[in-house]
């Protein structure tokens, strides 16, 4: 029993270390280009995590985490813009007939207030709506829609307010971050090394997080929120709490997003983008915390896989794997090793246990 | 008053113009084994809902130990309170192990910041395993919860209040389901359990309540009909209109089988 | 047993995405045997064999896709007309064609593709501002070429950027000042919230100041609005004689429509169009915007030779139905444009076609087009037309002459503050 | 009628039956006894189809059904009593037994269901979930029996009801026995009754059938030893 | 152009076309057999599946119904504004704000929410502007759930979960 225990952590640790080792020296053997693509994609993993903690351990289906990537986002954005400017004012606040810098960016003059900002903005905008919402008790479809409903009004508010935020336009033309170049080669060879080891951090984190006694208990929340009250659990307070963070987590991933792309706009965290998000979980497997990782990287690498091969109709392909996958891994991938596990199981058991017991 | 661990003035509940309970007085004494018993629909589990947060009174108070009143807190403070709830039909978490189950029910700090921080103390480890060894689940104590037989569910719900160490515990049906030597068993359970705590029990199985009662509450529309021990119960003629219908003893039989 | 299995199966996967990135690089430097070893030298890299590769990126998907896969379209006809006619230098032009997905960063990220991965000499692509913001900071830093073909709000001058479309003063300007000869002085704006209308907006107002007009209105929709009841509310009780309308897409049908159904009729209140060509009022049904006006540098009933060939040659590529309009028109000069850049340059690199391409002409089928060497945008006529019953739009008037264009409006004394805060 | 061979069925990941083989005939009461756990629940839902089973089959009527679904197995005529009631909370006790009448080709409520279960016929208008515990265990009884089955599964009918309603609802099954051709399978656990109703005697333990007699050669001792362990 | 108020009939013919659906949504849930099953199967899907309801037939006749539905809306609004592959996007939201704020499951509930959500939003949207208007609704919803947690028309249950 002690051993097979032991070889498991083994097997486990070091397959994980040779796949950490592989992304962090992914820059020797792939081109510029696609490195950039991969470290996007693994940004993407990031939120994915923390996405499938409230979705997978806690059961609470957001269709709004786009926003929460979009804060993190611009906050890194709103930064850069200004370094860029070198002081002066975006070129969008001067077409918007705006003279001085609005109260709102000022914190953004500063690297790390912003970095911050970027963690903290998006997890007190989760904090207010979570304990609005779970605190009366509103959860399953009605926080779904209340979520959705919240990219829908913020994107729109993005939107509106262009003298702001740049509008459908978003922020773009960067130049540099902490004074270094950002998109000479080497500077972006350093954001990608920080997304894997972000990743990799937030991988170890949450799996932590959610192995033990409090994920047991975020478990119970999702398959019987009220029996939990009667353990002595304010489900709310924890729901809130996972929110909040994967909202954190999701600004995180944001602002990598833009260090890597150069470029956030209200299409990124709109309504489409926020749906596609969960689809990257429900692809790779709920209620696991590698499933969305793997779920983030494949649908994304599909999807420019896709695109660059069938510009026309590549849409299709996409959305034909979505289908396919909906229909016959309804687990998503991880889901596919779950049942063959239980299928070698049932075997084994068949094979060794006392039979009487197992038929209880 | 005082001695009584619980005590209901007047309580009601309303379900949208339909009084489950109707001004409702009631007391539980600290280790008593105390049972409710009544046709269906007379207010026994509304009874327990009530007290445990999951129905709110539409009026009356309901106080702990003469004082605290309950009506306006909710569920989890309550149960902070050292009021445990067992539901009727079995309500574990199928996805989670037996252990897991026990693991997140027991008696610890179930605040968030609390529970993150939370290991496993030798304590704990020893009177889970005790408990399991209790209820017969040390084997199972890895499977899914959700493999379990039908009674073994029960008893892992029992379980899972019992972990909880509280003072009153408020069983619904708890052998429903359970073969005679289980029953007698959890009789036995219950009636250790007392020793230090007060158990109130909504229960149909008229030789259960027979063996363990120390005190008999029949319920009726409501209200209730008649409190005293189970001989004083069954001869009272109120009680044997209402409730136990035209034979009292086949009433023996169907349950003894 | 199981989590070390899923973990092989992961690094599998992992493996398999690697394998597919370095395979669809090996494909693309596969295209280009002789290039492997020079990929070092600038000058041979985009015309190596005997072909020259350039980017089209439009969304072929999402919201704009329907506006975009006609300049597509028209910018294909032009590759396939230059090759017809024996390419360029002698070569054949070889299109990478590539989907923007109406999604500003994938603008961004396969405008990297074409330019690091594929190498082309140029890419031609963008319709929404916002698409072309996000290629410039790629283009620029790759020094690559873009091609834009659509009208703007102009305040933007990239050396690594050729601008076909209209600037503001080829056809904002010119349109208001009509407007005010001929239809009134109360002007209502209607935009959709981004920065193109915000922008033509306050150009229009410091010019409805200078030029005694009066503004009783300025309205924004959010993209895709659909429900203009308000607005028309309020143009009822402002009674403006011009509507100005810089709303952008699917919000025009739905306000012609709401506006025709109000009763308001183009004797009532004219509106004046500048995102609405002929492409558009398919969509809106020419029986509601008859009579409204819009301002293009070019129709499909312009009166010219070239025109007549552009708009047989497109029908015959692309159907009976099919209609050509500006940006469709733009983008198809921009292709020829910079054939003759780079005939001229002798080669393809940028800088050279950048130098080559300055005071060069072409006679597209709007008229005599040339580029303007100190902005790289484009001499262009300006039209006003009427919608006709057909959906065609029957021109009302037009410049003498093609207009120099002045991307930040330094020729006019009305704009000089707003050109000035704008100056960096 | 009704015929299962080497039936394994069971839940996601472990085989509760195994190894069932049974026989109902025609006008036939067959009792399931066993403890609580040794799968007669599990048993009935295979029957009726809610689970699907591993191996072995089940014919009904010279028809293999093992593959149907449900509601195909209940329009083959085969009523379902489930344990906990089950019965439509937010409809009214008549869409309830409305219901009841989608297996079979009447189109109304037979008034014998009412005669059974004269209580209901009072509430017809009310939400099946405003009933009590017993009233809604009659219902869930009247409303398979509405579409005059004939092939009846009842899973331990008289659990956690009252007792007076307990003795209404065992004449109601005699009743069917003696005044219809309708064949059961009965979980039930009071031996008195099982004496009382049924044909032939199936006990089940561990998800197997352990003992089988014709109710006449029942050996009580047995019995007591399988159910009391 | 009557006053300040006018009804075109394109508009007129959208409220009758609406109340038309209303009614036969109604009638058919209520008062008719299919309606029953689907409630049904709403309500306890394995029974009703054991009763003889073929569950599956429910679910697609459902969706349809409800696609049917949407189609009706969506060539309601051909009347009014533009038709694009995109159109669904704009309302969706829209569509179940109403829900939530109606109570789901509620057909009342949901004409009241829709009226409420209707009012409020061009109230705002003529006071303020399109996309504060939007704020301003979703400010309104989140406040008004508040107060009313499961929509206007609540469907009480006594089952824990």
């Amino acid at each position: 029993m002690q051993s097979t225990i032991i070889q498991k952590l083994l097997g486990h640790r070091i397959i994980f270390s040779i796949l950490f080792i592989l992304l962090l020296t992914a820059p020797l053997y792939l081109s510029d280009f696609r490195l950039n693509l991969l470290g996007k994609f693994l940004a993407f993993a990031i939120l994915a995590i923390g996405l499938d903690l409230l979705w997978g351990y806690t059961g609470v289906l957001s269709l709004g985490h786009g926003i929460f990537f979009g804060l993190g986002a611009y906050c890194m954005a709103m930064y850069l813009k200004l370094e860029a400017n070198a002081g002066g004012l975006p070129d969008f606040m001067t077409w918007s007939g705006m003279s001085e810098l609005p109260l709102i960016w000022l914190p953004f003059q500063y690297p790390i207030v912003a970095i911050i900002l970027g963690v903290l903005f998006p997890a007190f905008l989760a904090f207010v709506l979570g304990s609005l919402t779970f605190r009366n008790r509103i959860s399953g479809v009605y926080f779904t829609i209340l979520s959705q409903a919240l990219v829908l009004v913020l994107v729109t508010l993005f939107v509106g307010a262009q003298n702001l935020t740049g509008g459908t336009s978003g922020l773009t033309n960067f130049e540099t971050l902490f004074g270094i170049p950002m998109n000479e080669a080497s500077t972006q060879t350093m954001f990608y090394i920080i997304t894997v080891v972000v990743l990799a951090a937030i991988f170890l984190g949450c799996r932590r997080l959610v192995n033990g006694r409090f994920g047991n208990v975020l478990i119970g929340i999702r398959d019987g929120e009220n029996r939990m009250r009667f353990l002595g659990y304010n489900p709310s307070a924890y729901k809130t709490f996972i929110y909040t963070l994967s909202a954190a987590i999701a600004g995180m991933a944001g602002m990598l997003f833009v260090l890597q792309v150069g470029i956030i706009s209200p299409t990124m965290i709109g309504i489409i983008p926020s749906i596609e998000m969960v689809l990257w979980v429900a692809l790779g497997g709920r209620g696991t915390i590698i499933g969305p990782v793997i779920g983030a990287v494949l649908v994304n690498a599909a999807k420019t896989g896709f695109s660059e091969s069938y510009p026309d109709i590549w849409t299709y392909f996409l959305g034909l794997l979505f289908v396919l996958v909906v229909v016959f891994l309804p687990k998503g991938l991880t889901g596919l090793f779950e049942t063959w596990k239980a299928r070698r199981k049932s075997q084994n058991v068949g094979k060794h246990v006392d039979v009487a017991k197992s038929y209880r | 008053m005082s001695e009584n661990m619980l005590t209901l003035q007047k309580v009601t509940v309303d379900f949208s113009g339909f009084k489950a309970i109707n001004e409702l007085d009631f007391q539980v004494a600290p280790n008593n084994v105390h049972f409710v018993i009544g046709p269906n629909g007379a207010g026994k589990t509304t009874l327990l809902d009530c007290i445990c947060g999951k129905s709110r009174a539409t009026s009356g108070a309901i106080l702990l130990h003469g004082k605290k009143d309950l009506t306006k807190r909710s569920e989890e403070k309550i149960v902070h309170q050292g009021i445990a709830r067992k539901f009727q039909a079995p309500s574990i978490f199928h996805k989670l192990t037996v252990m897991e189950n026990l693991e997140i029910a027991m008696k610890q700090k179930k605040r968030l910041f609390a529970m993150m921080k939370a290991k496993w103390t030798k304590t704990e480890k020893q009177s889970i395993h005790d408990m399991l060894d209790l209820i017969d689940l040390i084997e199972e104590k890895d499977e899914l919860a959700g493999t379990l037989a039908h009674g073994q569910k029960q008893w892992l719900e029992i379980a899972m209040v019992l972990v909880q160490e509280p003072d009153i515990v408020l069983l619904d049906e708890p052998i429903a389901g359970m073969s005679k030597k289980e029953r007698d068993k959890t009789g036995e359970l219950i009636t250790k359990i007392a020793e230090d705590r007060a158990v109130l029990i909504v229960e149909h199985d008229m030789d259960f309540v027979k063996s363990y009662a120390d005190i008999v509450t029949v319920m009726h529309e409501g209200q209730v009909l008649f409190e005293g021990s189970m001989d004083e119960v069954q001869n009272d003629p109120k009680v044997r209109e209402v409730y136990l219908g035209r034979k009292v003893e086949e009433d023996a039989d169907n349950t003894g089988a | 047993m199981r989590k070390p299995f899923i973990a092989f199966v992961l690094l599998g996967l992992f493996l398999c995405v690697l394998a597919a990135c370095s395979a669809s690089e090996n494909a693309a430097n596969a295209n280009e045997p002789e290039e492997t070893d020079n990929e070092s030298t600038e000058d041979t890299s985009t015309d190596n064999g005997d072909t020259i590769k350039v980017g089209i990126l439009h969304s072929l998907s999402g919201t704009m896709a329907i506006s975009e896969t006609s300049v597509q379209q028209a910018e294909l006809l032009a590759i396939e007309e230059i090759n017809e006619n024996g390419g360029v230098l002698g070569k054949q032009l070889e299109p990478v064609v590539e989907d923007g997905a109406s999604d500003w960063p994938t603008f961004a990220e396969k405008a990297g593709k074409l330019l690091e991965q594929d190498q082309v000499a140029a890419i031609f692509g963008g319709w929404t501002s916002a698409s072309r913001k996000a290629m410039l900071p790629v283009v620029e830093e790759n020094n690559g070429l873009l091609f834009y073909p659509v009208q703007y709000e102009g305040m933007e001058s990239s050396p690594n950027i050729f601008y076909t479309g209209a600037a503001p003063n080829q056809q904002i300007v010119p349109a208001v000042n009509w407007l005010l000869e001929n239809k009134g002085d109360s002007f209502f704006l209607l935009g959709s919230d981004y920065v193109f209308p915000r922008t033509a907006n306050a150009a229009i107002k410091a010019q409805l100041e200078a030029k005694g007009g009066e503004l009783v209105g300025e309205e924004y929709t959010p993209l895709g609005h659909t429900d203009y009841n308000t607005v028309i509310a309020k143009i009822r009780s402002e009674q403006p004689e011009v509507i100005f309308n810089t709303l952008n897409g699917d919000s025009n049908v739905a306000f012609f429509k709401q506006l025709s159904d109000a009763g308001i009729t183009p004797e009532d209140t004219t509106v004046l169009s500048v995102s609405v060509a002929e492409e558009e009022i398919k969509g809106i049904g020419a029986e509601v915007i008859e009579g409204h006006l819009t301002s293009w540098n070019y129709y499909q009933t312009t009166d010219t030779s070239e025109n007549e060939a552009f708009v047989e040659n497109y029908k015959a590529a692309y159907g009976d139905d099919a209609v050509t309009a500006d940006p469709i028109e733009a983008g198809y000069f921009g292709v020829h444009l910079w054939a003759k850049a780079v005939e001229k340059a002798g080669t393809t690199d940028v800088e050279a076609v950048k130098e080559a391409a300055k005071g060069i002409s072409y006679d597209a089928p709007n008229g005599t087009v040339t580029i303007d060497g100190d902005n790289q945008h484009v001499y262009k006529t300006v039209r006003i037309g009427e919608v006709q019953s057909d959906g065609m739009i029957e021109q009302v008037w037009q410049s003498e002459e093609p207009i120099k264009p002045d991307p930040f409006l330094e020729g006019y004394d009305w704009a000089n503050e707003l050109s000035e805060s704008l100056a960096e | 009628m009704l015929t299962i061979q080497e039936l394994e069925a069971g839940y996601d990941e472990s085989m509760v039956i195994r190894d069932i083989n049974m026989h109902v005939d025609d006008n036939q009461v067959i009792c399931v006894m066993g403890r609580n756990g040794v799968g007669k629940t599990t048993l009935l839902k295979t029957v009726i189809g809610i689970l699907h089973p591993e191996h072995g089959s089940i014919q009904f009527n010279q028809t293999d059904m093992t593959t149907l679904k449900p509601s195909q197995r209940a329009k083959m005529g085969i009523g379902y009593i489930p344990q906990g009631r089950e019965i439509f909370p937010k409809l009214t006790v008549h869409d309830n037994l409305l219901l009841g009448l989608e297996a079979g080709d009447q189109k109304t409520i037979d008034e014998k269901v009412y005669a059974y279960f004269p209580i209901l016929k009072d509430f017809t208008k009310r939400n099946g979930g405003d009933l009590s515990g017993g009233q809604q265990q009659q219902l869930a009884i009247a409303r398979a029996l509405v579409s005059q089955p004939s092939f009846l599964l009842l899973d331990e009918p008289t659990e956690g009801i009252q007792p007076n309603i307990v003795q209404e609802i065992q004449d109601v099954i005699l009743d069917i026995k003696q005044s219809s051709d309708t064949s059961m399978i009965l979980v039930e656990q009071n031996l008195d009754f099982v004496k009382n109703v049924a044909d032939y005697v199936y006990v089940m333990d561990h998800g197997s059938i352990v003992y089988e007699s014709a109710v006449d050669d029942i050996e009580d001792e047995t019995i007591y030893r399988y159910l009391s362990v | 152009m009557v006053g300040s108020l006018s009804l075109p009939y394109s508009r007129l013919f959208i409220l009758a076309l609406s109340i038309v659906c209303l009614v036969s949504i109604y009638y058919y849930f209520y008062r008719t057999a299919n309606g029953r099953r689907t409630r049904a199967v709403m309500q306890n899907r394995q029974m009703a599946e054991c009763l003889g309801v073929s569950t599956r037939k429910v679910d697609m006749i459902t969706f349809a119904i409800g696609s049917g539905f949407a189609g009706v809306a969506g060539c309601a609004l051909t009347l009014l504004g533009a038709i694009g592959p995109t159109i669904g996007t704009n309302y969706i939201i829209d569509a179940f704000m109403v829900v939530v704020v109606g109570g789901v499951g509620a057909l009342f509930g949901a004409v009241a929410g829709a009226f409420g959500i209707g009012i409020f939003n061009t109230v705002f949207e003529y006071v303020t502007s399109a996309s504060i208007g939007k704020v301003l609704i979703f400010l309104l919803i989140i406040a008004f759930l508040q107060w009313r947690p499961s929509g206007l028309v609540v469907s009480r249950s006594r089952s824990l979960d």
